[in-house]
């Protein structure tokens, strides 16, 4: 598209011409580039993107406490990045506002909705996570020996719910009488969850201890705990968003992760991308990345689950057919 | 003395200057080995100053220290430690919550470990010269007396051939005093050099064996106690003559100020702080309070003001029941109040002078109006007390550790007075303030109870507690054991009620 | 509670409470002891909550007690030498830093060492602050904390975005070698003795064999370190002329100093001590995760300073504040149905406590605390499961029960916080 | 002391503290590379246009007004010698349920604002009570404490959140409170800009400034002027000689957590009443401990707090220009805690160097000696710094015998 962001009045003339290619803004979520998460994959998505239409990126990350979220995509647009791509369901809240003031610049939310936002310029990146995790827990029941599966979930937020809805839905689907046990480690809120590997580690001890063989770690940088306890017990967990048997980078992890809960954060980013390029992008309506469009999926490194593609791949096609309607929240 | 044995001690020309004052200057002191060397000196001269300076805890700005004839230098008091000077503090220099074992070897432990044989050590040091201690006793636990014999042990511990005790009577009675002295004889017996300081100048006379003294941070001269008398020695030091405090004729009226009834204190232990304590004061009377100290004279204090609860008792203050008041209203209705510490609990040392001055009378005229604290009346007022009591200081806006002890001191007597109340509870009045501002204190108190105030005197000078009473009461133990007539007790007699040698009598009572 | 408190003269008591609390502190302690485990057994067998004492739980506790731990032990030295330490969760966070870069470098033992030097460099900051400069030590200790994070933060940023060997902003590379465990043999591994009798679900004895097996089995190198330091802080502080002359800095520095203790430099000392413990607490927290995580420390330098006041400056003490943190933590983590049948267990606890007070006539005290004990109990019975928030506070309102009930008898260092200037005091 | 000379010992510590904390910072930055004046540059900056500018000041001061917030909060508890640590979780519950009662009701405009406002300091305060009470009933040292009750509250914030203050939709990715209708929205400032004829910014000005300001002056009379404030800090300069002056150390200690939960009550409120609405699981945390820098960095004077609030705000700001001038952000951070130490080092520094010039002025300006003008023996236990007394003992053991 051709829209050029000089937004504000800041008077920069800043454009981003399709010769030169977008300058895309991107507001990373607390962490920032670097926390091997979706931070990273947005990141991948981006630059593949520039490979591919050429451009630029600006990258911010929001302060400690990520207070100035609001301040960081302001910036951009003043700027005059365009699009703007918010990192993270943390910019929900601002992301709205902020678009009103800028109507010139397309804006993205990962996570999020560009519908109930209301500005016509915000597009939502959604990830049909409950989908991913489907998968998880079928490949957790088909795995597992003991008919005993967990989840540990981060922080009991309701993108975090879902993949909990999802896991369960997908271990029962295969095996009705499973026990998922299921815990989180703070509570919503708290976002210590995500980032305290000693309880992952805990908590999955529990899960293990009790008779679980196979634990989805939904808990962010928690995870690296859970695989740590799945190493110590001599079983096996599930990773999730980035393909973790390549990013946890230690061969004694690398052996209990049996597959992870892909999120396409990058490939939802840079079709967003295109789509800008394109000229296609409408604002105000959701992309959901689900199994049909491979925006989420089970990851096959390590080769721990090759001998059950098959039966992954009967129950995606169910899915992505309409014959099973994943739930989004838990059941109780 | 002779030249043929080098002296235990010299101090040649010694300056010691402090930001803004030269605490010694050109020091001169001689003292021989085996000796009892006293020093005296008004507050202040420098005394305190002189004895840090020869146990390292500081290094001269001029002059040399030498020891039996050598010269050394001390960087710390490790080094004077290792050259046999010992020093026992003013200050008692104790760990509360460690053990006389502990507070003994600390710093010494090279020598016997922190084991038994330190212990054994300390138990041959204690009978050897009778100090009495029980090496696992917390200091907490101790009476003053016990633990000035701490203070010793340590010193001889570390083998200390010289010993500076500094003002080791200032906190003793007469009887404990004797004790000390008998300590100290044995000392010297066994070869020990004693420097020694205090400003009781009977007391030098009879212990030591010459006396050096200081005046303004120089040497004024050296004396033999044998030939001289104490009127010379206090000319020597202030080149005048000793204030005694002496009362006038007796202003006591019959209107009760203040009547205590079964005043009952909890304690730390099983026993009561202050137990059944019953006295009254009536207007124009000063009821003096002897007792050694930690014998309940502190929790008394805190009782009538209402600063700890009683466990039984009533306090009435000019006829009504004020048991259950607080300390607040408590002052309000005519209790001023001279605490024993000062710094602890009169002053607030980093605030300026008209803070102090609105301290303790912050709901009272001129210093608040309404809710509101009046600044500018509180200055006002402050310069006022400042130029009636003689308060030397810039100005009401001077922060009060600016000011000496003894200006401190008159600020706070000024402000307590300025309230007019009814009852004063004076405790150390003069404690640590020099002979200047000591006599201003005992005028101010005098005109006070001949104006019809009831004081309660609390003092460790006997001396100061004899002069200024109307009626005396010794407490020991948390209780009143005897109550005496201060025109017919000399400091002898009383210090033997106080210390219980003596059993209580109601001699003389009025 | 703090077991290690210092006894005052004992009043006189009547022979029941003289056959528990009489003959000294060990037979003391071992009663107390004895008395939990028969409650804990009984409120395990009658809610069927396994989890109470099942060597699962014991082991959990065992990994969240000893970073509270380390931490404690650090502030102790700090402490006990005068110097206030609330930057210790600075210093931990700069441990866990130190551990991660080192870590993936030079494997675990490079992580100790490296965690270490970071806490004592921390420590050296807050020594440089409150000792050379006499700045006020809370003062001092905030600013640490949030420098540290900043300090974490840019270095991480600075040393691990595009490093070939993984990390980012947020967390380090993995560690290149793993830190050996033990486990005693026969009994809690390879036949496992202990396990198979905790699976009986014997009243009491399963329950023993429960709490044996989870600090027996996979023990780290670290936690057995840490144990052992507990003792070794004791010996150390409390039976050598160090720790004697490093105590007389927070009881009377002016005192240590005229007898020519150097209180300066023992403060020094102390505080750099002080800082490579907490420092290690943070290594503790790396080998559980394998690598540096920003937020590992998740607040646990201020638990460990809470701990250290609730056992009263001493080290058993602070094991067993950490320790009881360390339980109610991995309870609520392990199990929520769990923490309801805590509720009964506080409630036959504070009736105890009620009777006791009825006893020594001091009735107020009987009455709330029954009430509390009805409250308990009623929440005990009507309650199945409590929400997620309310769940994972349970360490912490136990700490705090804990403390307000235990009458007072905290006694910090005399000269804790105050700033010593030689000359000045 | 002469007016010149009491301008130059006030001056001299802030100063010295800046040029500290720029030597450190500029060292950090050569030592990565950076051009330190290319840094403060890019920080100093706040945009070419008139919008930009006004902007960028909005920013800096809707960040200032909860972090003055905070650091009152934590300084009145200071300015007595007790350390409310615990100011996090007293303004997150109160906010949560601020936020919750606002929804809840429904009221005439300035009304339903009061109620809110009403709400949040009453739930401040009592949390803040319950530390308060431990102390001055159980003997509970208010560290520990308020330690434990932020984790108390940050768990009942999220129960509350996710139970019965739930107002988003299930499926939402956040979790919010219902949003406080418009009657109960804090009207922005923007007007202002208009009147002064400068640009108007797309970013609203907090109203709550104002709010903020009256608080300040509140507080600063109060300590200043009144009785009470001075029983307050008179207690924090020395609690024995306080309660010596008939000051009431429980009932202080009480009334002053009270007030400091009160105000830290507010500090979520500029942004839950000026541009959130509700409060959600996103709601910015850590004020409460930023606080206690900013306290420390204003010297726990209202005037001081509120400059290093804007000092702090404006570095905060400063993080997202750095970003893009490729500088590392943490900079910013690093820069913060340099500041607070160095600040208190220099304070500290200053202090003494004021304090030897007293004692020096008050024996110089005595007559000569010999009669008694000299400073009295040592005979004063140690008796530290203020504030060094006030905090140091505040810590754990009650000196002033509200233990038992
Ligand atoms: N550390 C110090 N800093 C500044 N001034 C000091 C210091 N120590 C002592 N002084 C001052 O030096 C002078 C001498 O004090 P010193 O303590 O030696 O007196 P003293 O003779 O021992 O008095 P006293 O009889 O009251 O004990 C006093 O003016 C005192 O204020
Ligand atoms: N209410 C006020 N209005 C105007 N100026 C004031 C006010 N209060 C203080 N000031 C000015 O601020 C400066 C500092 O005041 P002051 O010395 O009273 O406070 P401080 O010493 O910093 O604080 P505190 O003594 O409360 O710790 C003074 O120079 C004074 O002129
Ligand atoms: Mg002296
Ligand atoms: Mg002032």
């Amino acid at each position: 598209s051709d829209e050029t962001g000089s937004g504000g009045g800041s008077g920069s003339g800043a454009s981003g011409g399709s010769e030169d290619g977008p300058k895309i803004g991107l507001a990373y979520d607390t962490g920032g580039r670097g926390d091997k998460s979706f931070n990273d994959s947005a990141y991948a998505g981006v630059e593949a993107a520039i490979e591919a239409n050429g451009g630029e990126v600006q990258e911010l990350s929001p302060n400690a406490d990520a207070s100035n979220r609001a301040d960081l995509l302001t910036q951009l647009a003043d700027d005059g990045y365009n699009p703007i791509i918010a990192v993270g369901f943390n910019y929900a809240d601002v992301i709205g506002d902020v678009a009103e003031q800028y109507p010139d610049t397309q804006f993205a939310i990962v996570d999020g909705t560009g519908v109930d936002v209301g500005a016509d310029n915000v597009t939502g990146l959604q990830f049909a996570a409950n989908q991913g995790s489907f998968l998880g827990g079928v490949a957790a029941a088909t795995k597992s020996e003991t008919g005993n599966v967990g989840f540990v979930g981060g922080v009991q937020s309701p993108l975090i719910e879902s993949f909990e809805a999802g896991f369960t839905a997908g271990a029962k689907a295969v095996k009705p009488d499973i026990t998922v046990q299921v815990q989180y480690i703070s509570p919503a809120g708290d976002f210590s969850g995500f980032n305290d590997p000693a309880r992952g580690q805990i908590v999955a001890q529990g899960m293990y201890d009790a008779g679980a063989d196979i634990v989805y770690a939904a808990a962010g940088g928690s995870g690296i705990g859970v695989f740590q306890a799945a190493a110590a017990s001599g079983k096996r967990a599930i990773g999730v968003d980035s393909d973790q048997y390549e990013t946890v980078g230690d061969p004694a992890l690398q052996a209990v992760i049996m597959t992870s809960v892909l999120k396409r954060v990058d490939n939802a980013v840079e079709a967003y991308i295109g789509s800008f390029v394109d000229g296609s992008v409408q604002g105000g309506q959701d992309v959901v990345n689900d199994l049909s469009t491979e925006g989420v999926g089970l990851s096959y490194s390590g080769g721990f689950i090759d001998d059950i593609k098959s039966t992954i791949d009967d129950y995606t096609q169910q899915i992505v057919d309409g014959e099973i309607t994943v739930p989004e929240t838990p059941s109780n | 003395m002779t030249d043929s044995a080098p002296l235990a001690v010299e101090l040649r020309g010694i300056t010691k200057r402090f930001p803004g004052v030269v605490a010694n200057k050109d020091i001169e002191l001689r003292v021989a080995r085996g000796e009892v060397h006293a020093i005296v000196g008004e507050n202040g001269a420098g005394k305190s100053t002189l004895m840090k300076t020869l146990y390292g805890m500081h290094r001269p700005d001029e002059g040399q220290i030498l020891l039996d004839g050598r010269e050394v230098v001390f960087k710390n008091p490790a080094d004077a430690i290792a050259a046999g000077v010992g020093m026992v503090h003013q200050h008692f220099m104790l760990a509360d919550n460690l053990t006389v074992l502990e507070n003994v070897v600390l710093g010494a432990e090279k020598a016997h470990g922190i084991g038994a044989a330190a212990r054994r050590r300390i138990v041959e040091l204690s009978d050897a010269y009778a100090l009495g201690l029980e090496p696992d006793t917390l200091v907490e636990d101790l009476g003053v007396g016990d633990r000035q014999r701490v203070e010793i042990a340590k010193v001889l511990y570390r083998g200390a051939t010289t010993l500076i005790l500094d003002e080791p009577t200032a906190v003793l009675v007469p009887q404990e005093v004797d004790e000390l002295f008998g300590n100290l004889a044995e000392l010297k017996r066994e070869g020990l050099t004693v420097i020694f300081i205090s400003h009781k100048l009977d007391e030098v006379r009879k212990v030591a064996d010459s006396i050096t003294v200081i005046r303004r941070g120089t040497t004024v001269g050296t004396a033999d106690p044998r030939t001289t008398t104490s009127k010379q020695l206090a000319e020597l030091m202030v080149g005048a003559e000793l204030p005694t405090p002496q009362t006038r004729t007796s202003t006591v009226r019959d209107t009760p100020v203040l009547q205590l009834t079964g005043v009952t204190v909890a304690g730390q232990g099983a026993r009561p702080a202050v137990d059944d304590v019953t006295l009254t004061v009536r207007e124009g009377e000063v009821v003096g309070i002897a007792g050694v100290e930690g014998n309940g004279q502190a929790e008394l204090v805190d009782a009538i003001m209402g600063l700890r609860p009683l466990a039984a008792g009533t306090v009435v203050l000019a006829g009504e029941d004020i048991t259950t008041w607080s300390t607040r209203t408590r002052r309000e209705h005519g209790i001023g109040f001279i605490p024993e510490d000062r710094h602890r609990q009169g002053m607030l040392l980093d605030a300026p002078l008209w803070e102090n001055r609105v301290l303790g009378h912050q709901t009272e005229a001129p210093n608040a109006k309404g809710v509101f604290i009046d600044r500018k009346a509180a200055r006002a007022d402050t310069e006022r007390i400042m130029r009636e009591y003689d308060v030397r200081a810039p100005g009401a806006d001077t922060l009060a550790v600016a000011l000496s002890g003894g200006n401190q001191q008159k600020l706070i007597v000024g402000r307590e007075m300025s309230a007019g109340p009814k009852l004063l509870i004076a405790a150390h009045p003069t404690r640590g303030v020099d002979v200047g501002a000591q006599s201003v204190i005992w005028e101010l108190l005098k005109d006070a109870r001949a104006e019809g105030m009831g004081i309660v005197l609390i003092s460790a000078d006997l001396d100061e507690l004899i002069g200024l009473s109307d009626t005396l009461q010794v407490m020991l133990r948390g209780g009143v054991v005897a109550t005496l007539d201060p025109g017919a007790v000399t400091p002898e007699q009383l210090g033997g009620y106080m210390t219980g040698a003596v059993e209580g009598s109601t001699a003389g009572a009025a | 509670m703090s077991t290690a408190a210092p006894t005052t003269a004992a009043p006189a008591r009547g022979p029941v409470t003289e056959l528990f609390l009489g003959g000294g502190r060990g037979r003391r302690l071992t009663w107390i002891l004895v008395g939990l485990l028969v409650l804990v057994s009984a409120v395990r067998v009658i809610s069927g909550e396994q989890a109470l004492t099942s060597s699962s739980t014991m082991a959990a506790t065992l990994l969240l007690a000893v970073p509270l731990l380390l931490v404690a032990l650090g502030g102790l030295f700090a402490e006990r030498a005068g110097v206030v330490n609330i930057g210790l969760d600075g210093m931990m966070i700069l441990g866990t830093w130190g551990a991660g870069f080192a870590g993936y470098q030079y494997g675990w033992q490079g992580a100790v060492v490296g965690g270490l030097l970071m806490g004592a460099l921390g420590g050296l900051l807050h020594a440089v602050a409150t000792v050379t400069f006499g700045v006020d030590h809370v003062i001092s200790g905030v600013a640490i904390n949030i420098l540290a994070a900043g300090v974490a933060r840019f270095l991480s940023e600075t040393l691990y975005v595009d490093n070939p060997a993984g990390g980012g902003v947020t967390q380090s590379p993995a560690m290149s070698s793993r830190p050996p465990t033990f486990s005693l043999p026969v009994l809690s591994s390879g036949p496992d003795l202990l396990g198979k009798v905790e699976d009986l679900h014997w009243f009491l004895v399963s329950d023993l064999a429960g709490v044996l097996r989870g600090v027996t089995n996979g023990v780290g190198v670290l936690t057995v370190v840490a144990v052992l330091l507990v003792p070794a802080a004791y010996l150390l502080l409390w039976r050598t002329s160090f720790g004697l002359r490093l105590r007389s800095c927070g009881e009377n520095p002016a005192a240590a100093d005229s007898l020519g203790v150097p209180v300066y430099r023992l403060k020094y000392i102390a505080v750099i001590i002080s800082g490579a413990l907490a420092g290690l607490g943070g290594v503790f927290l790396v080998f559980i995760a394998n690598i540096y995580r920003e937020g590992q420390t998740n607040g646990r330098g201020f638990i460990g300073l809470a701990a250290l006041i609730f056992g009263n400056w001493r080290p058993g003490g602070l094991a067993a504040g950490a320790g009881l943190f360390g339980f109610a933590d991995a309870l609520q983590l392990r199990s929520r149905t769990a923490v309801v049948a805590l509720l009964l267990l506080v409630a036959v606890l504070l009736l105890a406590v009620a009777v006791l007070q009825a006893t020594r006539g001091r009735f107020t005290q009987a009455i709330t605390a029954a009430a509390f004990a009805a409250a308990s109990l009623v929440g005990y019975l009507s309650i199945q499961e409590l929400p997620e928030g309310i769940v994972s506070f349970t360490p912490h309102i136990t700490t705090l029960l804990v403390l307000s009930l235990a009458s007072q008898r905290l006694r910090m260092p005399k000269a804790d916080g105050l700033v010593y200037r030689r000359g000045e005091h | 002391m002469t007016a010149v000379r009491k301008v130059g010992a006030t001056l001299l510590a802030p100063v010295l503290a800046v040029a500290i904390a720029l030597v450190i910072s500029a060292v950090v930055m050569v030592a990565i590379g950076v051009d330190p004046f290319r840094a403060l540059d890019v920080m100093v900056d706040f945009g070419d246009s008139p919008t930009q500018q006004v902007t960028a000041i909005v920013v800096v001061l809707n960040r200032a007004v909860p972090l003055f917030l905070a650091g009152l909060a934590v300084a009145v508890a200071f300015r007595m010698g007790l350390f409310n640590i615990g100011v996090e979780g007293q303004y997150r519950l109160a906010t949560v349920l601020a936020a919750g009662a606002g929804a809840a009701i429904s009221l005439p405009g300035p009304l339903h604002l009061v109620a809110i406002i009403v709400v949040a300091m009453l739930v401040g305060a009592v949390w803040a009570g319950i530390v308060a009470v431990l102390k001055v009933t159980r003997g509970v040292s208010e560290v520990i404490s308020s330690i434990m009750l932020n984790f108390i509250a940050l768990g009942l914030a999220s129960f509350l959140l996710t139970g019965p203050l739930r107002g988003s939709e299930p499926g939402a990715s956040i979790i919010t409170t219902k949003d406080i209708p418009e009657s109960g929205w804090f009207p922005s400032l923007n007007g202002l800009f208009d009147a002064l004829g400068l640009a108007n910014p797309p970013r609203q000005l907090y109203g709550f400034l104002l709010v903020a300001v009256l608080v300040g002056v509140v507080v600063a009379v109060l300590l200043k002027r009144t009785r009470f404030g001075f029983d307050l800090r008179a207690t924090g300069l020395s609690a024995s000689a306080a309660s010596a002056s008939g000051v009431d150390a429980k009932r202080m200690v009480i009334t002053t957590m009270l007030i400091s939960g009160a105000i830290a009550g507010l500090i979520g409120l500029p942004d839950l009443l000026g541009s959130d609405h509700n409060y959600g699981t996103e709601f910015t945390s850590g004020l409460g401990f930023l606080g206690i820098a900013v306290a420390l960095l204003g010297r726990n004077n209202p005037v001081g707090i509120a400059l290093a609030a804007l000092l702090f705000a404006f570095l905060d700001r400063a993080a997202v220009p750095l970003q893009i001038a490729g500088i590392p952000s943490s900079v910013v951070t690093i820069i913060q805690g340099t500041i607070v130490l160095a600040v208190v080092i220099a304070n500290e520094v200053a202090r003494r160097i004021a304090r030897r010039q007293a004692e020096s002025g008050g024996a110089v300006a005595a007559p000569p000696a010999g009669d008694g003008s000299s400073p009295g023996p040592g005979s004063a236990p140690a008796t530290g710094p203020a504030l060094t007394n006030a905090t140091g003992a505040a810590g754990r053991t009650d000196p002033t015998g509200s233990a038992q």
